[in-house]
């Protein structure tokens, strides 16, 4: 279980994330930036609970949907915002945008766009770790979609055969891009995600994506077993479907998430309840926070701090000048 | 005739839907397409034909072999594979298998299966959603490579891609997607047939897919200064039309190729050398490639437009070879 | 229950098969050709039933190891062995040789020496089938090796989702071409190859490559359950691997197959006991029909005169001449 | 400096053993090469180096992925992917993420991969087996792009590949794996540097692998007849070194560019157009490129071997414009 103060390490991260992509969507919408981007609104526990629980000389590879990862694994929140408004002080330079932020001092390896992507380049980071040998291990976060993919059965097919250490990590969002017409479609014959992997002699656990406590176990017993030697280990994290994040780009439906529909002090709105009460694993930590002495007024002195925190990194990256065109020369060869 | 003025995107289309029309053994394999005005047309159109408009899992590569396959089985698929860059996870089925059935079992089968990409740098695109794949392509005998310029091009040149006997890859610049033109309904245009979009005489402007478009302004203003340009579309890569082009520098003699692929192994070099071999008789002076350069594309707008070649190059190499 | 007409009919062309990949390695080592090549000993019995029950209309992919599809579908062994020899009498005219063989009015697809090809190309001949909606089937035939290929995931899974009219045929003979320095690797973390398919909700069923009955029953079976539109089919098929078929090139090692052995009129070498003995599909049946009045001399009677329709397809594909060379420019388009 | 003569397969199993010698990061992710004097050669590097040559199953994707991805976290994997046209399955692996991650980055993430391939016709290799790969990979900025022609190049490229810092794709031509050279072992061969093979004053030939060898043939049968060639070897097509390729065009004035690629969209094409444009100066004759039709590759041998450009065609190229 975790103790108290994790839990509000963990709710501050979560927030902080929460009210990084809330602020890029509405940048989005008065034209800030422009160009695809993704955002990971619902599944910010998963993201606190895995960057946490990894060590420092781990590896990392994400997806297009990575921002909660980057955050949470430590990287400020003023240059990842300048990186997806495309400014020189942007943690890659601007040459990465929203789909590949990636901070290989954090331990990230390349972050791909392309469904697939991280799953297999995971391997590899596994694969590194073993020939190494020094107990490092590497996490893989993907999307359910990238199940689609041939690619990653053939990765869990090598990771199973040569006992890589590798935690794959499907974040389940009920979610893929193309869904025809607004409306979800099926898209795996297979209909247990773990199912797969498990067929490939692979560790498997799947885990709701609104419980910091089982989110925590899971993650530390497939961590551990990876270090031990015992071979990958495959996570389904199950989180619902957030409801602006149903085309292309996000839609700022819900609006901005207020902390006090947590508290009992505002009333959620018929459209959103399902959300908001039963959904959002931000409101749900917040909950059971609120109830912690002098719970409420932390929270939302924590919001306001983090709200703050959020002001300086948009006026930071706003204020950040754009790359000279130039250097779209450089970095084509280390 | 019927003349209907439309975007590129929904000629596109349009080019399917009278296809299928035509043809019972048309249909599409994918997602409706991603650009704006045409969702409301991909949605009619799965109305219209719902057993003959089937969107896969993503899994370009048997998505892919699904369309060659189903070719030679007889069935006329439209593949479309979404942004460029995915046909790489597709690229065994469509240059292993599409592309040299025909010749392997001696002429004997056929794969008239048809693949479509959004592809070029599209803004803020960054290095995985704005790759140009013609270059990749373009050296697969037995595989048709198409790139139209404008709405009725890119009508009639799926009208042909649909009844014709050979696999295709048919290339759609993002950036034309919303680009308005005049399309003549019901009108094919045959593969293998460069395009002469403005006639001139001091010099040839060879370009491909929307380097059309930027000839095109780039001669509009040579014009200004009293210099004829001739704009020639190439508009099918394989077959290649070198007789067209090697017309235009015939009578010209100086020659930009313009393409949007980064110069080396990109399609500026390679139409470059074919007429440096074939009609170097012709040339009174060096052929200028006016390509992208050889990075990646960044995903930060300054430096994304920066590696763009656009009318302003086409004339700094216009006047270093007048 | 076969009918013995079937049997002697089925025998017929299995021998034919047997004797055909027999010249075939004799031709190799005497330099009448060259490159890469592959043969289906051992597997006769399941071209020969499978291509059988296939209907005229239907399609068929298959692989490097096509030769007995070919064969059993109706071939003219004249021309199945020009083609290998690359001459101009060829069926595929010299375009195809050994690895590629192909037969449309037989209803052959592309046949891809890709590993992945054939079963992904097959879901498109069922796509077809389907759209046609003439109650047509595909069978894609294909390897063990296959399933380590993604795509191959993909086909189980598409053709499930689309419930496709596919019979899926994987010729499970233990072998894949790069096992390392001569010892079979183990290439799949799925022990069951059946599973990955029941996996994606598809009918399956394992059968022995030996036994002409069970084939029977379990491609009927598999053909009418794609043709009544309850979706695809999956059947492994296994066979014992045939002592020859060890490296990328075949080697002769059991020598010519002498009926006479399953007639008790020769002795096996030890060597080769039990492929001999246990796993020949060609010598187990003849087994079965040498026990019918007359049976071993219709045997001996059936080899003379495949024998000798053999030795003219030899002379016939060795005196046919190469294709004029020029012609290598015809064909690249339709 | 010791020298042994040793075949182009075994030099490049000879790289890989003593790099794997000098750099514990290094790995083997194949099966043992099918060259046939390396089979026992592979074999011993497995038993010298059990851990680290790692036997994958036939994915190629999930391969390629495997090395970008431990290159990324630190290794130096050398990937053996087969046959070229195997490559094809693994070139998102390829071009979307390994070429790109350390541009992507901003220059913070290097994923110094090796992928090897054996390419090009073979004989008897049909469409499927026959692939030249080198037209496929050379538009990807970011993706070094090697083909070594001799048994010293080979060792020597590979030892450079084991030790840059980004990533790399060497062909070996099928054709190539036997022939017999001298190797400087423990020496590195830099990328991007051309190599001029033979010096002459009359006609450049610009060669790319195993028809560096044709090249050679053909300016020897022109020294008899009194025409001196310069026989230039490309070995590295990105980075490319246009400078030498230009020198040599400014001393003889005349040049043929030869490889087995066919022509429309390939290396000879594509190396042409660099020269019409840079070398146009020097030029007193037209560019012939001489590489294959524009057809597959068929199985019969003398369908085969008609395709296939060798020094009988240089001769008439070079008649053609002396
Ligand atoms: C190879 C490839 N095909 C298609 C796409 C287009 N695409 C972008 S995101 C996406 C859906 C991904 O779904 P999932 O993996 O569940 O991730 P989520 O976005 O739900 O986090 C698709 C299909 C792509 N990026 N790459
Ligand atoms: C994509 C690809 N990768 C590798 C190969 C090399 N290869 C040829 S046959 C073969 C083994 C195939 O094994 P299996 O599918 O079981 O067929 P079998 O030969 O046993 O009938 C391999 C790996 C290939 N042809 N295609
Ligand atoms: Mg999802
Ligand atoms: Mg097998």
């Amino acid at each position: 279980m975790l103790d108290l103060d994790s839990k509000w390490r963990y709710f501050s991260n979560m927030l902080l994330v929460r009210r990084f992509e809330e602020e890029l969507i509405a940048l989005y919408k008065t034209g800030k930036f422009s160009g695809h981007f993704h955002v990971c609104i619902g599944q910010e526990a998963t993201a606190a609970i895995a960057m946490d629980l990894l060590a420092q000389r781990d590896h990392i590879t994400t997806t297009h949907r990575n921002h909660g990862h980057m955050l949470a694994r430590g990287v400020s929140e003023k240059i990842a915002l300048a990186e997806i408004l495309g400014r020189e002080a942007g943690m890659n330079s601007g040459y990465a945008g929203s789909f590949h932020l990636t901070a290989p001092e954090l331990g990230f390896l390349s972050t791909s766009g392309i469904v697939g992507g991280a799953i297999s380049l995971g391997v590899g980071g596994a694969y590194a770790c073993k020939q190494r040998g020094d107990q490092s291990v590497t996490m893989a976060l993907f999307g359910d979609g990238a199940l689609e993919e041939g690619v990653s059965f053939e990765s869990l097919n090598l990771a199973s055969l040569w006992k890589l250490p590798l935690v794959f990590v499907c974040e389940n969002n009920d979610a893929t891009l193309w869904t025809p017409s607004g409306t979800l479609s099926k898209e795996h014959a297979v209909s247990d995600l773990c199912d797969l992997p498990r067929l490939c002699g692979i560790a498997t656990k799947s885990v709701a994506g609104l419980d910091l406590n089982e989110l925590n176990s899971t993650f530390t017993l497939a961590i551990e077993h990876c270090r031990s030697g015992a071979g990958p280990f495959f996570i389904e994290v199950k989180t619902a479907r957030w409801p602006g994040n149903r085309t292309q780009w996000p839609e700022p439906v819900t609006g901005r998430t207020d902390l006090n529909m947590a508290l009992g002090r505002q009333t959620i709105p018929d459209e959103d309840r399902e959300w908001f009460e039963v959904n959002d694993p931000v409101l749900k930590i917040a909950r059971q926070l609120a109830n912690e002495p002098a719970g409420d007024s932390k929270l939302l002195e924590i919001d306001i701090a983090i709200t703050r925190r959020m002001e300086v990194a948009v006026e930071f990256a706003l204020s950040s000048p754009y790359p000279n065109a130039r250097k779209a020369l450089d970095h084509v060869f280390a | 005739m019927t003349i209907q003025k439309m975007s590129y995107a929904e000629a596109v289309l349009t080019a399917l839907n009278d296809s299928m029309i035509a043809d019972d053994s048309v249909s599409l394999i994918g997602r409706p397409f991603s650009l704006g005005p045409t969702r409301v047309l991909a949605k009619k159109l799965k109305e219209k034909f719902p057993t003959r408009v089937c969107e896969p899992p993503t899994s370009e590569a048997a998505n892919a072999a699904v369309g060659a396959g189903a070719a030679m089985a007889g069935a006329r698929p439209f593949v479309d594979l979404g942004t460029g860059a995915f046909s790489f996870l597709a690229f065994s089925q469509i240059v292993n298998e599409a592309a040299v059935c025909n010749y392997m079992s001696g002429g004997k089968l056929r794969a008239p299966v048809v693949y479509h990409v959004n592809h070029g740098v599209r803004g803020a695109g960054a290095p995985q959603h704005s790759h140009d794949m013609h270059a990749y392509v373009w050296n697969t005998p037995g595989l048709q490579v198409i790139l139209p310029a404008t709405p009725n091009d890119a009508y009639g040149l799926v009208r042909s891609a649909l009844t014709n006997p050979n696999p295709t890859f048919i290339m759609s610049h993002f950036k034309q997607a919303t680009m308005m033109g005049d399309v003549e309904l019901g009108v094919s245009i045959p593969f293998g047939k460069a395009d002469v979009k403005r006639t001139g005489t001091d010099v040839t402007i060879i370009a491909v897919s929307l380097m059309v478009h930027a000839a095109l302004e780039a001669a509009e203003q040579l014009a200004t200064r009293g210099i004829s340009a001739e704009v020639v579309d190439v508009r099918s890569l394989s077959p290649l039309d070198e007789d067209t082009l090697l017309q235009s520098i015939e009578k010209t003699g100086r020659v930009i190729v313009v393409d949007e692929s980064p110069l080396h192994g990109g399609v500026s070099s390679g139409i470059a050398g074919v007429l440096a071999d074939r009609g170097f008789k012709y040339l009174k002076a060096p052929i200028r490639r006016v390509g992208r350069p050889n990075t990646p594309v960044p995903a930060s707008g300054p430096m994304e437009e920066y590696l763009v070649p656009g009318p302003q190059h086409i004339l700094e190499a216009v006047a270093s070879i007048l």
